[in-house]
């Protein structure tokens, strides 16, 4: 199965268990799904459940949120983060702050999904990597599967916790196969994971970037270099603990994320190790990012803009520049 | 500008006209009382009044259920009253105390209370738009026959969220009332320089919404015509109902009143809705001048023991700080 | 669905015809190589093809002066190929390569020409219209009679920048022309599930913009009201023109179309704007088969040549990716 | 004179100047703008060029990009910044995307003017201080200024720029007096500026934070502790230059922000530190940043969500504790 379909098992599997849930958005309808991930819902739940929007992210987003006090539980679909813009003022200005402004009354039991990153020459408009901007918010959590268990898993999740949930998933990551679930039910979304054991240097990741940074740590293992892979899941909060345990183990950091350098999560994660495992480090964080530029069309370009397994390798061997 | 009320209404009884006479001149006292208050600093933050348009929330919110929602904007202390809110809950929340209907976390442009079903005091112009059709739409999957009234002003009909509010609330036949209280005047700018139609009614042709306009100086009047949209919505219809209005006092209490003439807010102020519904009361032998003293009284107690309820709250510890910001326990 | 063209409009002389059928023939065949040269992986990325709408870029841009600029989307070839780029730069952008348009940065979706005033290709739904109205408005502001036409699909009215787009253009009378290319699908959703009134001309009602519907597969319907469009906005006046239309092909390179029957798709196939206005022209002996041909003929050569010079295109180096993400140099 | 009165002046001269700038937002004009910054600009320039916009941010956002291209010199106003968040697809994908997706032939010579941040409980959908979040964004420059020099002199050379410029104006601020400005002009918007020279601890700030961190400074000399305090000034792109100057002349850093802590442009400073400072610190560096809140309106609760002098002085004190 792909990671395409444990979404869209996930979202059937909740709207079967719970009349309160729906599903709207743009084109997950009669069109399947911009990225076919609710295909055949509509066949199964009619158009009372899942709900063909019309191209209005401010409002059907703050339809969601509305829904959501009026005790549904919405899955709302943003094709993509790109368009998630045009509804940045009901994420950050409702649906984060509602809980907080009502004193405790008014929480807001949402889940918005969206497609992210690049890598498919869509250009500067449709390539943007913003979950970990996105993490900035106080009152939402930030979500980034980047398994076929996560996939299912967090949609679960995020449907039973009692605040707004961003899910984004990485576009390049549909089409990943991988074993048919057994028993997918709910994940713990307050954890990272260690996806790979290793003790020479951490890589901390997430979404379309584990696989390349656990590609750069195979090869690097047959160069006698052992890379640690930390898959972050949870954007915000950030579960400090199991970095902090990897650096301590492994004193060398490298943070690996698909979002621009400035200002993206790579930054704060370099931050907080700053602050809680500064004596632990044998060397400062790196980190490989997209480069700081819209995102070009060009093939060549755009590969060029975005983190690959060469340059992290590349990475990793000057943070170990005396192995083997 | 017509001086009287036009009376086309069905006179009210005297309970009925009594208590509309309440909720209004408690609106009117409370937010004296607030202004007061400002200047004591006891009230901080943005505050917004409502003096002059007291006839809208009153007259829409007289035909509202217990349970039907209500979604407002920063302008909020008469709807809020209105809906049965307690004076004293809204006034602690204006000193920021934790007795306050949002534990003094919202103050003026944020009041909440989960039990009247009041969604708050939204302070994003237009940002409350697509709530309330969220809402009515929670209703409406739900088979509720319950109504949502979603309050903007006429400033707010410029935002791209009015007009995808209004076309998702027809396109799925929502049961939402668009509230539009007209004061001519978003802050300092006029209704002319924002809007190239200005008949904001005549905007519901555009979604197939059905539509009204209604002088907001006239509770009566007011109140029939909300009695029909509120009737039509509760079918599962949307409806948008301009209600035309002034606001007395200045945009919030930083306003200098550059953008209007002095005789323009004396000549509205001669159509006060309070003197209007209550003179036109009197002419009718329904209401009394011992009623309005009565009524005076009463609220001078309420709006008295609101501010006693304010003044004997407590400050939320500072360590609870980050709390509201995600939910304590499950309870999706 | 009229089978035939009305034919209202006065009959061109040859020159015009052969002219417009040349637009149209090259729109067409150019697309039909963006096919090829997609299943070959020569272009990548989002693809979205103007196939049976040609009729509407060709019909409109005929009446716009060379510095009248358009804003266009993401399905932008036909109107780019119209406003005179050059098919070669057009491929060559698509190609990623650096005698595109844009350098390669762009693709398909992001075509611009600072030359014939192509302001893009933008690939938010709605995102292009505020940009309009501001290049109107400097068009205003610095006394030039120039006409911006916003090109955006039926899908873009429901976006909210839609409805402040026409209300700020109305309220400062700018000369922009909204042109809403109505393909009855926005994506995979039906006019009908996007919109309340579905009758996009009626809208220029609430911003009193003034309205006209056309059949957009009659190519010299199409030009005769967006001559008269053209004419009303550049006295400064703002004008929603709907093309009711329709796409032959998928919404993008990845596309099942679920939503609609192949029937629907081969009755308006009956209406290819191409057959319809070449067939017109024949009865009416102001073009020939022969013309038909040589017209053929030099698309044929001009695709060719485009499709050459992509080839023969470079790439950018590797060194240059951050450039153009600022200016170089100062250039206020 | 005000701080107001300086970005009057800037935005007056520069009007006077070259008539293809102009203002326009929401109430500029009649109200005479909603901190009184654009105070009889109506009277001087006429409607023509003092543009009171109807509520619609996104498209007087788009509008005035447009009018960029058109070779118009915008200045449009935000009233805070609370509201731009219904902007941001234009600023985001269009002002900040144009140059580079037309392959540099569209340059957008914009500057967008807003209010920004917290201490008038005004609560959590009016005190948000988002100018470090958008300083992740390719494209656009972003502007804080802290002085009246630079509250003329941004502007100024903001205008000047070929690109978009943000200029977040700290609401705080606008009363601030100083003295009248002799010869007013351009101002470099490239560089931090050392606003106190000290020797044991840098703090690097802007915007309302930096007259807090220059009283923290004050005070703490009294004590012994000479504390430098840079003035970030420009938040995109950021003077590394002058920050690991500072780091290595004090070996030890605070940095203070009125932003939310995770993701926000103290989490930026700390990691370039890393990256380029780290063999040069003493001490990990620590920030002061806003609690991650929505803001709560009552007084004391938003005292201690925000930075003060005291949270400053006592973090400089963890730094430096064997002083004296
Ligand atoms: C999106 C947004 N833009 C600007 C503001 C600032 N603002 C607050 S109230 C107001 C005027 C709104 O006018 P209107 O909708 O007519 O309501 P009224 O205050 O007259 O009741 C403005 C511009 C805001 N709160 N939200
Ligand atoms: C704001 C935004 N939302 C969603 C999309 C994804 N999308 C791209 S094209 C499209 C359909 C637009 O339909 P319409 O405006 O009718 O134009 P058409 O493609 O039919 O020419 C959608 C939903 C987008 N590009 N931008
Ligand atoms: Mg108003
Ligand atoms: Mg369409």
């Amino acid at each position: 199965m792909t990671f395409r379909d444990a979404v869209r098992e996930g979202i059937r599997d909740a709207m079967r268990k719970d009349a309160r849930v729906f599903l709207m958005g743009e084109d997950v309808g009669h069109y399947g799904g911009c990225f076919a991930v609710s295909k055949g819902l509509l066949a199964e739940f009619g158009p009372g459940r899942i709900r063909d929007t019309p191209l209005m992210e401010s409002a059907f987003v703050g339809a969601g949120i509305g829904a959501a006090l009026g005790g549904m539980k919405p899955i709302v679909e943003i094709m993509t983060c790109n368009f998630s813009l045009l509804a940045l003022d009901q994420i950050m200005n409702t649906a984060a702050t509602l809980l907080h402004m009502s004193g405790g009354q008014f929480n807001v039991p949402l889940v918005i999904r969206m497609a992210t990153g690049g890598g498919k020459q869509l250009a500067a408009q449709h390539s943007h990597s913003l979950e970990g901007w996105y993490a900035h918010i106080p009152g939402i959590k930030v979500l980034t599967p980047a398994t076929l268990e996560d996939g299912y898993g967090m949609l679960t999740s995020a449907l039973n916790d009692p605040d707004p949930v961003l899910i984004f998933e990485n576009q390049t990551l549909y089409n990943m196969e991988g074993e048919a679930l057994v028993n997918p039910g709910a994940v713990d979304i307050a954890k990272a994971r260690v996806r790979r054991e290793g003790k020479d240097v951490s890589i901390f990741t997430y979404g379309a970037s584990l696989n390349k940074s656990l590609d750069a740590a195979a090869t690097l293992e047959k160069e006698g270099i052992s890379v640690e892979v930390v898959d972050l899941r949870v954007l915000r909060p950030l579960d400090d603990a199991t970095i902090m345990a990897s650096v301590a183990k492994t004193h060398r950091v490298l943070i690996v994320d698909e979002g621009w350098r400035s200002g993206g999560i790579s930054a704060e994660i370099s931050a907080r190790i700053m602050e809680q495992a500064f004596y632990e480090l044998d060397k400062p964080v790196t980190r490989v990012c997209s480069a700081e530029v819209p995102m070009p069309y060009a093939k060549h370009l755009e590969t060029a803009a975005l983190p690959q397994v060469e340059s992290i390798i590349a990475a990793i061997k000057q943070l170990v520049p005396d192995h083997g | 500008m017509a001086k009287n009320i036009r009376m086309n209404a069905p006179l009210p009884d005297h309970d009925r006209a009594r208590q509309l006479l309440h909720t209004m001149v408690l609106i009117r006292r409370f937010e004296e009382k607030c202004v007061e208050l400002y200047s004591a600093s006891k009230i901080r933050g943005f505050m917004h009044l409502y003096i002059g348009e007291e006839a809208v929330a009153t007259g829409v919110i007289e035909q509202l259920q217990p349970d039907d929602a209500i979604v407002a904007t920063y302008r909020e202390h008469g709807q809020a009253l209105a809906k049965g809110m307690s004076a004293g809950s809204i006034m602690a929340e204006m000193y920021g105390k934790v007795e306050g209907c949002a534990r003094g976390r919202g103050g003026s442009m944020h009041l909440f209370d989960a039990k009247t079903r009041f969604c708050g005091g939204n302070a994003i112009v237009g940002g409350g738009l697509p709530l309330a059709v969220g809402l009515a739409l929670a209703d409406k999957m739900q088979n509720r026959k319950r109504v949502t009234v979603c309050f903007f002003g006429e400033g707010a009909v410029a935002e791209g969220e009015f007009h995808e509010s209004m076309n998702l609330a027809a396109l799925w036949q929502l049961p939402v009332l668009f509230l539009c209280e007209n004061n001519l005047y978003a802050m300092g700018t006029a209704l002319r320089l924002t809007e190239s139609v200005t008949d904001i009614a005549k905007k519901g042709a555009a979604y197939n919404v059905e539509s009204a306009a209604v002088d907001g100086m006239d509770l009566l009047a007011v109140s029939e015509a909300a009695a029909k949209a509120v009737a039509h919505v509760r079918e599962c219809r949307p409806y948008l109902l301009e209600c035309r209005t002034y606001r007395f006092r200045a945009h919030s209490m930083f306003d200098a009143e550059l953008y209007r003439s002095k005789d323009e807010v004396t000549e509205w102020k001669k159509r006060d809705p309070i003197t209007l519904f209550f003179e036109a009361m009197k002419a009718a032998s329904v209401l009394s001048d011992a009623d309005f003293e009565a009524v005076e009284k009463e609220v001078a107690k309420e709006v008295d023991d609101a501010v006693a309820f304010a003044e004997a709250g407590t400050w939320e510890p500072v360590s609870d700080l980050t709390r509201f910001v995600y939910s304590e326990g499950q309870r999706p």
